[in-house]
């Protein structure tokens, strides 16, 4: 039996393969990717946490010993900004494409062989 | 239907094996080791409170030059892609009265609040990043409620390479001083505000870096979605 | 002083972040800029190079002065030092050929990403840290992105979205990876995970392993993930297909085999080297059939390019230390190869307009040195005597025999026919074949970059020891993990 | 024994899960990148169970708001309906 935490990144992270992997349209594909994406760093934060502590701000009451573990929350901060770049740089991607073929399905888009 | 089948096994195999992978790393266990290293000395060697913002500027400060890179890279791609000789916005009516008001009122008090987010970023959740994006929030109403708006283009490139250029130079200053690339030199050569652990002036180079970071990061996500709105003029190719 | 190789990375920063104002100064300068970014870049390495191998100890950059296991380090050790240099210089030419090549606006934004290229795959080298590395791979991949992207036409941007949709994936997994890595050993130091690796779960480690290499595939362009790079290589600007082809897959093949080789004293260790040696296999029999089919040079070149990776990810399965050594020095030879005649045939497409088979005809009155530049590449990738690639392919089957593994004989020995094959088609196209068109007169900076690089070529292909030392030191740092863990201060927090 | 953070904590994945779901479903694009920008929300509030807050900001700020702006400004500048029919990539293929 895995917890709730770990249930839920995998789904997310299966969606997500299962939509870059079947669907046809681009923008589509995107989602996909960007679902898979939060999936991972749900995954990386729930390997990351210790039941029954707080979060790593050290303020009054808190001590290194009632804490989590902050590095996985310093890798996740790392992963979502490299993926909104990614995302971004996608999309741009995509509009060009568009602008080209004049559509997102890419049954269609095959200017290159093989 | 065969595709989508074979796609839907595959990745039921794929989840099955993962989910018997994880089934080692127990939920909840503590499971640290550099960690816990981390949250024992972090006020002592870089003045921070909060440990996620230590790790994220100090530690592994390696980490956040390579992510600012990256996001510079994107606006840099996306600027590179979308190039065309004329462009111009597109929209086709203003926003309402409301938008409009709104946004003119608001802009700088969510300006204020993103300036807020990152120059505390060592004291209370937040920093660099999503200050930035605050930041960038404001332009983006800006760019729904007028029509016409854009930002002042020269004033944000320059801007956007001089916070990191200022990163940069920041962590050479390190390398001069100190003998390492990215050393904190304000916290541990120098030693100020090491009686105020907690406050505002404290953590080193935590907050310039973090302003930097958030300059950054508001520049360009705003230079992203500047060159997502506009299109191509007719024959501008 | 040691700490002054940080400069490896924080020089290709600094400039790309100056380019904004250099473009205020006039657009004329950036792409002289550029070349004297590299060529600094270049002294810089030199210099790191010549203390690795004069004092026989890497160089231990720590990031932030926090020891190992709690700051990142870069460790340019042997190999490290030797890539660090080979990516300099070739930079440093394709800085020179982009004058040339690139007249696609925008150019300061094109001078942006080529450094920060450049810059993405020495961490990927440099690096000691596991998430740096993915931090390094996304560099690398959001830059290759872009550039690929960067002629606008209908080719670039459709190769452009197939390698962001498969690096997306690629980089999901990597993550996964690392996510189960952290969660069992509680690290992110390479050093300190092959220390430890021992106490892992080896269905865990095993689990972990297969999703890195699955990860890092896509930029290693191993088999099932590498349907990008032949349209990458295709449609991409001339320079960045050289800059592909030289060390953005020998980063990723490298990242690779560092993080698999950390686990060799633990039982999932033989699984992982099986599936490599399965990719690669397949991913040279697949290149190498591909490429017999094509019309355009520059995709058969991409084709045999990733047959050879190939070649190299099954050498690295072999994991002998024969074997690693020769497969490195094949490393070093397809990166001083592949980058000759990507050059050739980039300035071929530049001066007449695009790498088709038909223009190649009757090159070698037109364009005499280039045609024999694109000559001494082919022949020795085919593997003749006399050039550098013979010595690397003869050593690794060698290596191969030693273990007994003759199935990796006859992929080395078939892979060389099918070369020959093709290759000896496109050298009879240029040679014997009547074309029409003028005599071009070829740019001198050009013939001197090619002459250079065939010179190497021969020079190697002649007296192959003084180089092959040097590949054994550099090999012996990847192979030898111990040496590796005892390099790196780690300092004491294994608790 | 389920208490009442447990309760939250399954409504979360489960609400996730859902939208998830719903987003790689819907054929109007629109619809799809409210639904993406829904599963970061809820993934937000998972972070923030999960004691990180830090990251919870910046998912909230970032992975959200904007990239579901730039998914909007890229469906305004292409297409909003997905048309029928699934098949596999081109990338799948070599």
């Amino acid at each position: 039996m895995i917890s709730a935490y770990y249930f839920g990144a995998i789904s997310l992270i299966l969606i997500g393969l299962y939509a870059t992997l079947t669907k046809r349209n681009l923008l589509k594909i995107l989602v996909g990717l960007s679902i898979m994406e939060t999936g991972v760093n749900l995954l990386l934060i729930s390997v990351g946490y210790v039941s029954g502590r707080t979060a790593p701000i050290l303020t009054e009451g808190a001590t290194p010993q009632t804490a989590v573990d902050p590095i996985p929350q310093a890798l996740v901060l790392t992963a979502i900004v490299i993926g909104v770049a990614t995302t971004a740089l996608a999309l741009t991607v995509a509009i060009n494409l568009y602008e080209k073929y004049k559509t997102l399905d890419i049954e269609k888009i095959r200017g290159l062989r093989g | 239907m065969v595709k989508r089948a074979l796609a839907i096994i595959l990745i039921l195999i794929t989840g099955y094996w993962l989910a018997n992978a994880l089934a080692q790393v127990p939920f909840g266990a503590d499971k640290m080791l550099v960690g816990k290293y981390y949250l024992e000395n972090v006020k002592d060697q870089t003045g921070a409170v909060n440990a996620v913002t230590a790790v994220v500027v100090n530690y592994r400060g390696f980490d956040t030059l390579g992510e600012v890179t990256v996001l510079f890279i994107a606006a840099t791609g996306v600027a590179a892609l979308l190039w065309r000789k004329k462009r111009e916005r597109t929209a086709k009516s203003e926003g309402s009265v409301v938008l409009q008001t709104g946004s003119r009122l608001l802009l700088p008090f969510i300006m204020l609040f993103g300036a807020y987010i990152f120059i505390h970023g060592h004291l209370t959740p937040g920093g660099g990043f999503p200050g930035g994006a605050t930041i960038a929030t404001a332009f983006l109403m800006l760019y729904l409620a007028f029509r016409e708006y854009e930002i002042p283009h020269r004033v944000f490139e320059p801007l956007e390479g001089l916070a990191g250029i200022g990163y940069v130079t920041v962590g050479l200053i390190g390398l001069a001083i100190g003998g390492y690339f990215l050393f904190d030199w304000i916290w541990q050569t120098w030693q100020l505000g090491h009686d105020n652990i907690g406050r505002l002036f404290s953590a080193g180079f935590i907050p310039i870096i973090y302003t930097l970071i958030g300059l950054k990061v508001g520049t360009e996500l705003t230079g992203i979605v500047d060159n997502m709105v506009k299109e191509p003029k007719e024959g501008g190719q | 002083m040691m700490q002054y190789a940080s400069l490896l990375i924080a020089l290709p920063l600094f400039s790309a972040f100056f380019v904004p104002l250099i473009k205020r100064a006039g657009k004329k300068l950036i792409l002289p800029y550029l070349t004297l970014v590299t060529l600094i870049q270049t002294g810089i390495a030199a210099w790191a190079f010549k203390e690795v191998y004069t004092t026989g100890k890497p160089i231990i950059v720590l990031a932030g002065g926090f020891q190992p296991p709690v700051g990142i380090n870069l460790y340019i050790g042997h190999f490290a030092a030797l890539f660090v240099l080979i990516i300099a210089v070739v930079s440093f030419f394709m800085a020179v050929f982009s004058m040339k090549a690139i007249d696609v606006e925008p150019i300061d934004k094109y001078a942006m990403l080529f450094l920060l290229l450049m810059l993405g795959a020495t961490g990927m080298i440099a690096t000691g840290d596991i998430f740096n590395l993915f931090v390094f791979m996304e560099i690398t991949a959001i830059s290759a992105y872009a550039l690929t992207a960067y002629n606008k036409t209908r080719e670039a941007s459709e190769a452009a979205m197939k390698y962001i949709i498969l690096g997306g994936i690629g980089s999901s997994f990597f993550l996964v990876g690392v996510a189960l890595l952290y969660g069992s050993l509680g690290t992110l130091n390479l050093a300190q995970i092959a220390m430890i690796a021992s106490k892992m779960n080896p269905a865990v480690a095993q689990a972990a392993l297969a999703l890195l290499v699955f990860g890092l595939a896509v930029e290693a362009e191993l088999f099932p993930l590498n349907a990008w790079a032949p349209d990458a290589y295709q449609a991409s600007p001339h320079p960045v297909t050289v800059m592909f082809s030289a060390f953005v897959v020998k980063a990723g093949l490298y990242a690779m085999v560092r993080i698999v080789y950390l686990f060799k004293d633990t039982p999932a260790f033989m699984g992982i080297l099986n599936l490599i040696l399965i990719l690669g296999t397949l991913t040279v029999v697949i290149g190498e059939l591909s490429a017999l089919r094509q019309t355009n040079v520059k995709r058969m070149l991409a084709y045999s390019s990733i047959a050879q990776i190939g070649l190299i990810a099954v050498g690295f399965g072999v994991a002998t230390p024969h074997a690693v050594d020769a497969t490195v020095f094949h490393m070093l030879n397809h990166a001083v190869v592949k980058a000759l005649m990507f050059l050739a045939v980039g300035y071929v497409g530049v001066t007449v307009g695009s790498p088709h088979m038909e223009n190649f005809k009757g090159l070698g009155k037109r364009m005499p040195l280039t045609a024999f530049a694109i000559t001494v590449g082919a022949i020795s990738v085919v593997g003749i005597p006399l050039f550098n690639i013979f010595w690397s392919k003869f050593k690794l089957l060698l290596a191969a025999l030693q273990v007994g593994k003759t199935g990796i004989v006859a992929l080395i020995l078939g892979a060389s026919l099918v070369e020959a094959v093709y290759y000896f088609r496109l050298i009879h196209t240029m040679w014997f074949e009547e074309g029409k068109g003028e005599k071009v007169e070829e740019e001198l900076a050009l013939g001197v970059i090619m002459l250079l690089l065939v010179a190497l070529i021969i020079v190697i292909g002649v007296y192959p020891e003084p180089v092959w030392n040097l590949v054994q030191k550099a090999a012996a740092d990847l192979y030898n993990v111990a040496n590796y863990i005892k390099n790196v201060p780690l300092l004491g927090v294994s608790l | 024994m389920i208490n009442c953070v447990q309760c939250i904590e399954y409504l979360i994945v489960i609400l996730m899960i859902v939208s998830a779901i719903f987003a790689v479903e819907w054929k109007d694009l629109l619809a799809a990148v409210v639904g993406m920008a829904a599963v970061s929300l809820f993934a937000s509030i998972a972070f923030f169970l999960l004691q990180a807050p830090d990251v919870a900001m910046v998912e909230a700020a970032i992975g959200a708001a904007m990239s579901a702006a730039v998914f909007i400004f890229a469906i305004k500048r292409t297409e909003r309906y997905e048309s029928e029919g699934e098949g596999t990539g081109w990338w799948v293929r070599w």
